[in-house]
């Protein structure tokens, strides 16, 4: 049952433009990256199951041309678990706002300064050390 | 008791509605219905509508007709300017008198008027009772306000009211 | 008989759908578009939805019913939101109309927008 | 003996609450417990020298092969006598070498009783697993002890160095022992080293151990730590930097030994590190003012000279390595502990300030010189009876000892000059210099001192009643028939002892008159400036590989992600994939133009400049998913999908009310080649995750068993005809329990962080290159 | 009636693709919402066309949430467009 | 002067809430709508709720319709026509939700069924006719109750606390 | 498992009452550390406990099934997080007092502590990814919790990676459906041997990227050290103690149960060099910090290297050593964070080079950092050293040239623990004492420099600590308790049985 040609360029160009954006800098480009990476994968899972078909309703289709219901379930799953947390993202995006005036993903001041840092003078062992 | 009589209206709407939802009518939905309507109104004590409305069935039949043969013309009208001026075509925002002064019978008037092609209600001075009408390659700019004023009267006598006298 | 009827409602439905997004294209500024969008859209809509309940069932017949008049409801609720934020903020837009009431009701009294 | 050992540990725990009450008497506490150590393990001297080497043993987890084995054989009692004997010396003398109520009396008292049981464990050891952890035990002690409360750079430094320098040879260690053991397929060591494993995998475990034994053992190139760790206090020095931490690693040399002599990969860097580090030691001695630090060069040296004995092989070579040993752990405790008294009573340990003691003390000085002597090799004492026995060993004339002979000749030399520098730099009286101002100590401090320092002469004469315990050890060679004695007559070996004594006269008159020439080692061949390279390479390496790896760029983080998730299982295709079936273009015409509208919208989303556009085209994208679900058969879906995509943009529009129309500030536009990596990287990401998908679902066809099981259980199991709703309220309906903690938990923290937000009002931005920890 | 189906969806998809050109051009933000809405339009009318030929009515719910609630998505930009504009 | 956005304020009170809306923009329109379509909405999501077991809908689909019936409120009438609406706590509602879904869940091994098992039982109520109920209904209820919760929750926060958070800024 | 939830839940409706909120985390933890050993005991003695929820047979329902692993990382967790929650209450205590009201934290924590429960025990890959979300939307919060300005960089790495990963495991499960239509683990496992050995691989290794991101393997790691420090300790604690493992349990699962490989295979190869790059990326970053946290956040990646390390090797031993590293650094990562904590509260600094004589002034924080700290580093005989050598032995028995470099590689990177640890010691522990910092950042929930701390905080610590301690001690049993377990998942036939049935 390999997935269909349109289907899998529709899942490439999903997934393209999710991970494009999520590697952006804007918090809100981002967030529509996962939110596109979420439609790629939900629409990934559902095709998984296979081809269109009738709808998995008992008493309105034939049992043999019914689609599998199983990635429809566990797709509502991930439809919601994926809103659930864009919200949340979105909230943090905004308190990001709010505290920094952007939201803008900055870089680690940290990791920053590990870089430019000198060594540590109670450790490095100077010329004294054997005197 | 008045209270309850009033909502009256939204109440029989939800079960009608709850009914329609299930496309079918025994006892037990009925009930369930009742349950349902009851318990959103309960839950979330909204103040009644449709104060002191008497709607005339006959006029109402006859605004309904009115509605669909307008809403057919003028979809025809704006295919034609779809087709025939594209890019051409130009609007006017034209200032109509409101005849009521019920907030129910003005929105039903503006929904109305809207629900036809050609035309839709750009804003409402509700203080000032004007209608600000954008209108679809109007022509003459008075011929669109007695449309207008003309729907708004069927939509008056529709519910029983009282044509006021426009500002 | 009834097959040619509700044939006939779905095609004139969906032309009249089809005439619409035309007009959202062709129309030049947001409020004909508007006018374009909005409205032959939902008299498609509605004449489709008319076709399709001749199709089917008494029990899901109704429940079109009820699509259509929340259809009705909400549309041009939609397209007064919409003309009046389209006016407010389009002032480009507002020059190119041909007759402009509100736009000198507005000018009469400055700092109302 | 487990007994013993455990007896240290208890003890020590007891202390803290024993030093709070009688002060600095609570060194003569934990004195006990080595000696009775010391008193247990003579007990057993008998049996020991019988050939039942007592064994104990406790299962700890041997389920992975650790065991606490333990095993008293004539090394092990010779070490005893070190470990113990010495310990419960240094202890006694701490008591009266703290000053009363100190600071750190406890944390020495304490550290020091745990030393001793860790060496007393490490010298009975008889598996690889106890031998690392009292190796370690050992490591760590010294840390603590050398760096007291760590209160100068210089001390820091010094008890990092001693810290690295000898766990990294613990750890070397460790890996060669286990190589052993697996080789061996015991981890026994007295089975390892009864039948010692071959290959090659051997011999690189036999180097590994050698690091071990070198860095404890402070052999070239690992020796700076030790003259380094002299920073701490004298009772610690004399026991941890001569009796007993520095001889771990000549024990060790000494315990593998019997087994890996034969080795190249044993015996050469043993017997070369072994001289070079005799040589240089007593070379950097003599260069030393400070008496402390030229005892510890003494003591670099001495190791040096032990490594070459215990580690070549050979029933003579061996015995004269334990007879030094021995002698070595008197003389050298003797002489720090020497130094320590000069210290208290003078307050200096520098030659160039001392003089006039031996006048003073001349009992005192008497020790001293017995100790010194014994050092310098010089009759009677045992320390002559060592290199005595040394020289014989390599007298034989091959061309291997005749090298190895030399040197040991030139070493000892060395070794005599310095200890002449030790004894007339400390206690003599230098012409034109006024005796230096000086305090007596008191008794305490000086009976630990001359306890060793007599038993070295008292030993040399008592070699016959001596000798089984050590050549206990040297048992394990072939070759028997030499034996040790004062005496053997007119010797070669007695010869070359005249040569030394004669030589080392002449080196310490040459220096004291004229100093050493100040040679200047190349910077490669200098260790401290090794060690100090690797520690700041170390330093550096870790900065640059972290400063390029954790550029602290998220963006570039999730490239990674992105290129490793592309990158692994792509090449796990390589495997092999059968051919995927017939391609078909759609399985339903619909799917086509809403593909396309999908894809549109998602081509504009990349390039909208304002948010909110970019949020209602990805709004379209959901609605069209929402319609292919549909196309797929699936009602459910798509109205959840529909229903979430509207409440989406409504949220989505709530937040955009108050962030800024457009993307990108105008002034600062995104670097085009940044955007073509990620663009590359994202169309790889996706073309492989699609493709992917099309190789991976032609493994399968039609509806799973599972799915055909749930269509036709849905009704009667369930009791609804909607199987996905059945699926998700009751087949599956823990995943939906789930799922809703999910959304209430980010409800709750969108909470959180939005009417937190009210009290923690914006700030003004952070100055970029402010410290963060102020 | 196949055929009459076909046409339907077909000029149903000609709205959409057509619609889609405004959403793709804009200008203005309530271009494309507009375009959307009718894009929302015309998926119930394809749901309502597909539930003809099918015969079974399992997508009504969901034609009448859509109906609905596609109205509360177009409503709150607009809405908020407006409010925001309401601020100047 | 009356503000533009406050032009066509209606005159009745159509929503809960006084006239004033802290210059939330008015419309008469759809306040109106609101008025009728609000309880309708929720009687639609009580209906896919109870459907849902036969027909596309359930507890998820249920709530998110009957949230966005709130969102619905707020959007015409602000967050204090919000602040009026709501009869719970959001994260009391969710709290609930999230216990009847869990207590559902456990009930059964109270009876020594495995955790999550269903029944099925039949009732029969004199005039109104014969039921048949799951008791995986109630997970359902939960997950409608908790949805329901979610979305107050969401408006509470992310509608008006940003509403006020960026009116103090 | 579902009693956390439940409690969570409770937990949110009684926000307004602290007491209760305190009463209900710290009774149902309790309870789930008794239920835990209860299981350990069943599991050992009669094999997998399943349970088959809503009486299903899988692979129609959701299997719960806890075999020895499972249960004993189960009860590991429950202590940790028990302690933790109460060191976290202390801290609540002494910094706002005992009023305070918490909506988020308590219900937060239990969620988090339900998350990770479910994903030990389920036997589902799709109830493991719902268990992975529960677990970190949790984690999202508690991290971001009262976050301000310096510290909500990280918090957007965390979410934005973690998000990132859980799209990646939804599409390594639409994936696996894809090709075998099903996601029962027991189930998988027969199905996937059917596949061609090339999308076997890949798909084998699409999960270790899944999971090793969530493990922070190298080079998914990048965002853990940028993350993890800034959030409060005890959260800390239970992040580095808890979310990393799970991720490397749910490698150690999938590599052994669904993708079984040998020794030899390539597979192994490529998880070996993993782990040495892991093992010495981590270790090099570890040097190279300042920053206390940050310092043990690398650490913490360098020590996921060995866990990989022995999964790699995929025998009785290695695995053995796995289950050993895992139990034993899940408590000691976790007891060091919290002393990260009390260090922290006393100096009012994270940096090493501001702060200074800590084991003068604070003797009992000196002890109950340095001996997690060695045994961290692996010096014997604490619990890290039995971990360590079992693996060493693992990596001397395969003997093959990868298991030989790697093995090594083990050894220098315990050596570089070692230097890591002592910077810490050296730079915090010794020198004079200085008056604790002002707190830099008053209004977050990061409550520095005060100096105070409770004895409910101390006590924590204290049990986590003495926790490390008897995993050293009681090595025996557990040894051979891991062995077992350690065979179980060589073999796992017992596993599909009890799943599936007999076939
Ligand atoms: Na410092
Ligand atoms: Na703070």
């Amino acid at each position: 049952m390999t997935i269909n040609l349109t289907m899998a360029v529709l899942m490439a160009c999903l997934y393209s433009a999710g991970f494009y954006l999520i590697m952006q800098r804007s918090l809100m480009r981002v967030l529509l990256g996962i939110v596109i990476l979420g439609h790629g994968a939900n629409l990934f899972l559902q095709v998984a199951g296979g081809p269109p078909g009738d709808p998995a309703f008992i008493g309105f289709g034939v049992l043999t041309s019914m689609v599998d219901p199983l990635p429809q379930a566990m797709a509502l799953t991930a439809i919601v678990i994926t809103f659930a947390l864009t919200t949340f993202l979105l909230a943090l995006a905004y308190r990001s706002w709010v505290l920094l005036g952007d939201d803008e993903v900055r870089d680690d001041l940290e990791d920053r300064r590990v870089r430019d840092s000198e060594e540590d003078a109670d450790l490095a062992p100077e010329e004294e050390a054997s005197r | 008791m008045t209270a309850m009589l009033r909502r009256l209206p939204m109440f029989l709407w939800l079960v009608l509605v709850w009914l329609l939802l299930w496309g079918s009518v025994d006892i037990g939905l009925v009930v369930l219905g009742v349950l349902v309507a009851v318990g959103v109104l309960a839950l979330y004590p909204v103040r009644p509508v449709c104060s002191g409305l008497r709607p005339r069935p006959i006029a109402l039949l006859r605004l309904a007709g009115y509605l669909v043969a307008d809403l057919v013309t003028s979809a025809v009208k704006v295919g034609w300017q779809v087709l025939r001026h594209g890019r051409a075509v130009r609007g006017a925002v034209i200032a109509v008198p409101v005849l009521s002064d019920v907030d129910w019978l003005v929105a039903a008037a503006a929904n109305l008027l809207s629900l036809g092609p050609g035309k839709s209600v750009v804003q409402l001075d509700r203080k000032g009772r004007v209608f600000y009408v954008y209108a679809l390659n109007p022509g003459d700019p008075a011929r669109v306000r007695d449309d207008v004023l003309h729907l708004q009267r069927r939509v008056l006598r529709a519910f029983g009211a009282s044509e006021e006298d426009p500002l | 008989m009834i097959d040619v009827l509700s044939a006939a409602l779905m095609l004139l439905g969906a032309l009249s759908c089809v005439v619409g997004a035309l007009g959202l294209v062709r129309f030049p500024d947001l409020l004909s578009r508007l006018q374009a969008a909005t409205k032959p859209q939902t008299l498609g809509l509605l004449l489709i939805l008319a076709g399709v309940a001749l199709q089917l069932p008494a029990k899901y017949a109704v429940g079109l019913v009820l699509v259509a008049l929340f259809q009705v409801i909400t549309a041009p609720v939609l397209s007064q939101l919409f003309g009046r934020a389209a006016y407010a903020t389009g002032a480009d837009e507002r020059d190119a109309l041909e007759t402009d009431d509100l736009g000198e009701r507005l000018a009469d009294r400055p700092g109302a927008s | 003996m487990l007994v013993a050992i455990v007896a240290h540990f208890a003890v020590a725990a007891a202390l803290p609450a024993i030093a709070k009450r009688w002060g600095r008497n609570v060194f003569y506490v934990a004195a006990l417990i080595p000696a009775a150590s010391l008193v247990f393990a003579l007990n057993r001297l008998g049996g020991v020298l019988a050939g039942a080497a007592p064994e104990e043993s406790l299962a700890w987890a041997p389920g992975i092969g650790l065991e606490i084995s333990l095993r008293m054989d004539p090394l092990a009692l010779l070490m005893i006598v070190l470990v113990s004997g010495v310990g419960a010396l240094v202890l006694c003398y701490s008591a009266r070498y703290a000053k009363p109520g100190g600071e750190g009396i406890t944390r020495e008292s304490v550290l020091l009783l745990v030393f001793a049981g860790a060496m007393l464990g490490l010298v009975l050891a008889d598996d690889i697993f106890s031998l690392y952890l009292f190796w370690e035990l050992t490591t760590v002690c010294s840390f603590l002890l050398v760096g007291g409360r760590g209160l100068t750079p210089a001390i820091r430094r010094s008890a990092t160095q001693a810290l690295l320098v000898t766990g990294f040879g613990g750890l070397a260690m460790l890996l060669g022992l286990i190589l052993l053991g697996t080789a061996a397929g015991t981890y026994r060591i007295s089975e390892i080293i009864a039948h010692p494993p071959g290959g090659a995998v051997t011999s690189v475990a036999v180097v590994l151990v050698l690091v071990g034994a070198l860095t404890k053992s402070a052999q070239v190139p690992f020796h700076p730590w030790l003259p380094a760790a002299m920073v701490a206090p004298t009772p610690v020095s004399a026991y941890l930097h001569a009796a007993a931490m520095v001889k771990a690693g000549v024990y060790l040399v000494a315990r593998f030994a019997p087994g890996f002599s034969d080795l190249a990969a044993w015996w050469v860097p043993v017997v070369v590190l072994g001289l070079w580090t005799m040589l240089l030691g007593g070379v950097r001695a003599l260069r030393e003012h400070d008496l402390k630090r030229l005892l510890a060069f003494g003591t670099v040296s001495q190791l040096g000279f032990l490594m070459v004995l215990v580690g070549s092989g050979g029933f003579v070579t061996a015995l004269a390595g334990a007879t030094l040993i021995l002698a070595h752990g008197l003389f050298k405790s003797a002489l720090f502990l020497t130094v320590g008294v000069l210290d208290k009573a003078t307050g200096t340990r520098d030659i160039r300030e001392l003089s006039g003691v031996g006048r003073r003390w001349p009992v005192l000085t008497g020790f001293v010189v017995l100790a010194a002597a014994s050092m310098a090799g010089f009759p009677p004492l045992l320390g002559f009876v060592g290199k005595e026995t040394a020289f014989t060993a390599f007298g034989s004339g091959g061309a291997r000892d005749t090298i190895v002979l030399v040197c040991l000749v030139l070493g000892s030399a060395l070794t005599f000059a310095y200890s002449l520098r030790f004894v007339v730099g400390g206690f003599g009286t230098p012409q034109g210099k006024t005796p230096i101002a000086a305090t007596w100590p008191g008794q305490g401090l000086v009976v630990p001192m001359a306890i060793p320092a007599t038993a070295g002469l008292v030993c040399a004469f008592a070699v016959p009643w001596l000798e089984p315990l050590l050549a206990g050890y040297a048992d394990a060679y072939p070759g028997h028939g030499y034996h040790l004695a004062l005496w053997h007559g007119f010797t070669v070996p007695l010869g070359l002892s005249a040569l030394v004594v004669l030589g080392g006269y002449l080196v310490h008159r040459h220096v004291q008159r004229a100093g050493l020439p100040d040679v200047r080692w190349p910077k490669y061949a200098d260790a401290q400036a090794g060690y100090r390279a690797a520690v700041r390479g170390l330093d550096a390496l870790a900065r640059r590989v972290t400063g390029r790896l954790q550029v602290g760029s998220l963006p570039v983080y999730l490239g990674v992600i992105l290129l490793t998730a592309i990158v692994v299982p792509g090449a796990g295709l390589l495997a092999g994939v059968d051919s995927p079936g017939p391609l078909r273009l759609w399985d339903s015409p619909m799917q086509v133009p809403i593909a396309v509208l999908v894809l549109v919208a998602t081509a504009t989303v990349l390039v909208a400049r304002r948010r909110l556009t970019a949020v209602l085209l990805t709004g379209v994208i959901g609605y069209g998913i929402g319609a292919l679900f549909l196309v797929d058969g699936g009602p459910d879906l798509a109205l959840a999908q529909f229903l979430v995509e509207s409440l989406t943009l409504v949220v989505f529009v709530f937040v955009l009310r108050r962030l800024p129309e457009r993307f990108v500030r105008d002034d600062r536009p995104p670097g085009k080649k940044a955007r073509w990596t990620k663009a590359v990287i994202a169309i790889a990401g996706g073309v492989f995750v699609a493709g992917l998908a099309m190789i991976v679902s032609a493994s399968r066809d039609g509806l799973p068993d599972v799915s055909r099981e749930y269509i036709e259980r849905a009704e009667p199991s369930a009791g609804a005809s909607n199987v996905v709703n059945a699926i998700i309220v009751d087949f599956r309906a823990f995943d939906t329990v789930g799922e809703i903690a999910v959304l209430a938990v980010a409800a709750t923290g969108a909470a959180s962080l939005i009417l937190g937000a009210h009290r923690a009002r914006r700030r003004p931005e952070r100055d970029e290159t402010e410290e963060v920890t102020g | 009636m196949n055929t009459v189906y076909l046409v339907t969806f077909s000029l149903l998809v000609l709205a959409g693709l057509l619609s889609l050109i405004r959403l793709v051009r804009g200008p203005r933000t309530l271009d494309r919402v507009l375009a959307i809405d009718v894009l929302v339009v015309l998926i119930v009318a394809g749901v309502a066309v597909e539930m003809a030929m099918t015969g079974q009515g399992m997508n009504l719910s969901l034609l009448v949430s859509v109906a609905l609630l596609g109205f509360v998505g177009s409503a709150s930009v607009v809405r908020l467009a407006e409010r925001k504009e309401g601020h100047r | 002067m009356t503000k533009w956005t406050e032009w066509d304020a209606p005159k009745e009170r159509w929503l809960l809430t006084e006239r004033e809306r802290g210059g939330w923009p008015r419309s008469l329109l759809f306040e109106l709508c609101t008025r009728i379509v609000f309880p309708t909405v929720l009687v639609m999501s009580v209906y896919l709720l109870l459907a849902g077991h036969n027909d596309a809908g359930g507890g998820f689909s249920g709530g998110l319709v009957a949230g966005l019936a709130f969102v619905l409120r707020y959007l015409a009438g602000g967050s204090a026509e919000l602040a009026a609406v709501r009869a719970l706590r959001p994260p009391v509602l969710i709290g609930s939700g999230m216990s009847i879904a869990v207590i559902t869940a456990l009930v059964p091994a109270a009876f020594g069924a495995p955790i999550l098992s269903t029944a099925l039982w039949t009732v029969t109520l004199p005039l109104v006719g014969t039921f048949k109920i799951a008791t995986s209904l109630f997970l359902d209820i939960g997950v409608y109750l908790l949805i329901i919760g979610v979305v107050l929750d969401l408006l509470r926060t992310l509608g008006t606390g940003i509403e006020q958070g960026g009116l103090d800024s | 498992m579902l009693l956390p939830l439940l409690a969570a839940a409770l937990s949110l409706v009684f926000g307004r009452f602290p007491g209760v909120q305190r009463a209900i985390g710290v009774v149902v933890l309790s309870g789930v550390v008794v239920d835990a050993a209860f299981v350990l005991a069943e599991s050992d003695r009669h094999g997998p406990l399943v349970l088959q929820l809503g009486g299903y047979a899988p692979p129609y329902g959701i299997t719960l099934i806890a075999d020895r692993l499972s249960a004993l990382l189960l009860l590991v967790s429950a202590v940790v997080t028990l302690a933790v929650l109460v060191f976290s209450i202390g801290q609540r205590i002494t910094d706002y007092g005992r009023e305070t009201t918490s909506t988020a934290f308590h219900p937060m924590y239990l969620v988090l502590c339900a998350g990770v429960s479910l994903a030990y025990v389920t036997g589902d890959l799709f109830t493991l990814f719902v268990a992975f979300e529960i677990m970190l939307s949790a984690s999202y919060v508690l991290i971001t919790r009262r976050t301000t300005a310096p510290r909500i960089r990280a918090g957007m790495t965390y979410v934005i990676v973690s998000l990132m990963s859980s799209l990646l495991f939804i599409t390594m499960i639409a994936l696996v459906y894809a090709a075998t239509g099903t996601v029962n683990l027991a189930d998988l496992a027969d199905k996937v041997a059917l596949l061609s050995p090339g999308v076997r691989t890949s798909l084998g290794l699409f999960v270790v990227v899944v999971f090793g991101i969530k493990a922070a393997l190298v080079p998914l790691h990048f965002w853990l050290p940028d993350s993890y420090p800034t959030a409060p300790a005890p959260v800390t604690a239970v992040f580095a103690g808890l979310l990393t493992k799970v991720g490397v349990y749910a490698l150690i699962r999938t590599q052994t149960l669904v993708f079984p490989h040998s020794s030899t295979s390539g597979a192994s190869t490529f998880l070996l060099v993993v782990s040495i790059l892991t093992m010495i990326v981590g270790a090099l970053g570890a040097i190279a910090q300042n920053d206390l946290n940050r310092l043990m956040s690398f650490l913490l990646v360098s020590h996921i290297g060995y866990m990989i390390f022995g999964l790699a090797l995929f025998n009785v031993v290695g695995l053995t050593g796995v289950i050993l590293y895992v139990v034993h650094h899940i408590t000691v990562q976790a007891a060091l964070f919290l002393v990260g904590g009390l260090i922290t509260r006393h100096t009012g600094t994270v940096s090493l080079r501001a702060m200074s004589g800590v084991a003068k002034a604070y003797p009992l924080i000196a002890v109950l950092f340095a001996v997690p700290a060695l045994s961290l580093a692996g010096i014997p005989p604490l619990s890290g050293f039995v971990a360590k050598i079992t693996l060493l032995r693992a990596g001397a028995e395969t003997a093959t040239p990868v298991a030989y470099v790697v093995t090594a590689g083990a050894v220098l990177t315990s050596l570089l623990t070692l230097y890591a640890v002592t910077r810490i010691w050296v730079g915090a522990f010794w020198g004079e004492v200085r008056a604790p910092l002002p707190d830099p950042d008053p209004t977050d929930e990061v409550t520095v420099g005060t100096g105070s701390t409770s004895r409910g905080m101390i006590g924590a610590t204290a049990v986590l600590v003495v926790a490390g301690v008897a995993i050293a001690l009681f090595a025996g049993p557990l040894s051979e308790l891991s062995g077992r377990a350690a065979a179980d998942l060589l073999d796992s036939a017992p596993y599909r049985t009890a799943v599936l049935g007999a076939r």
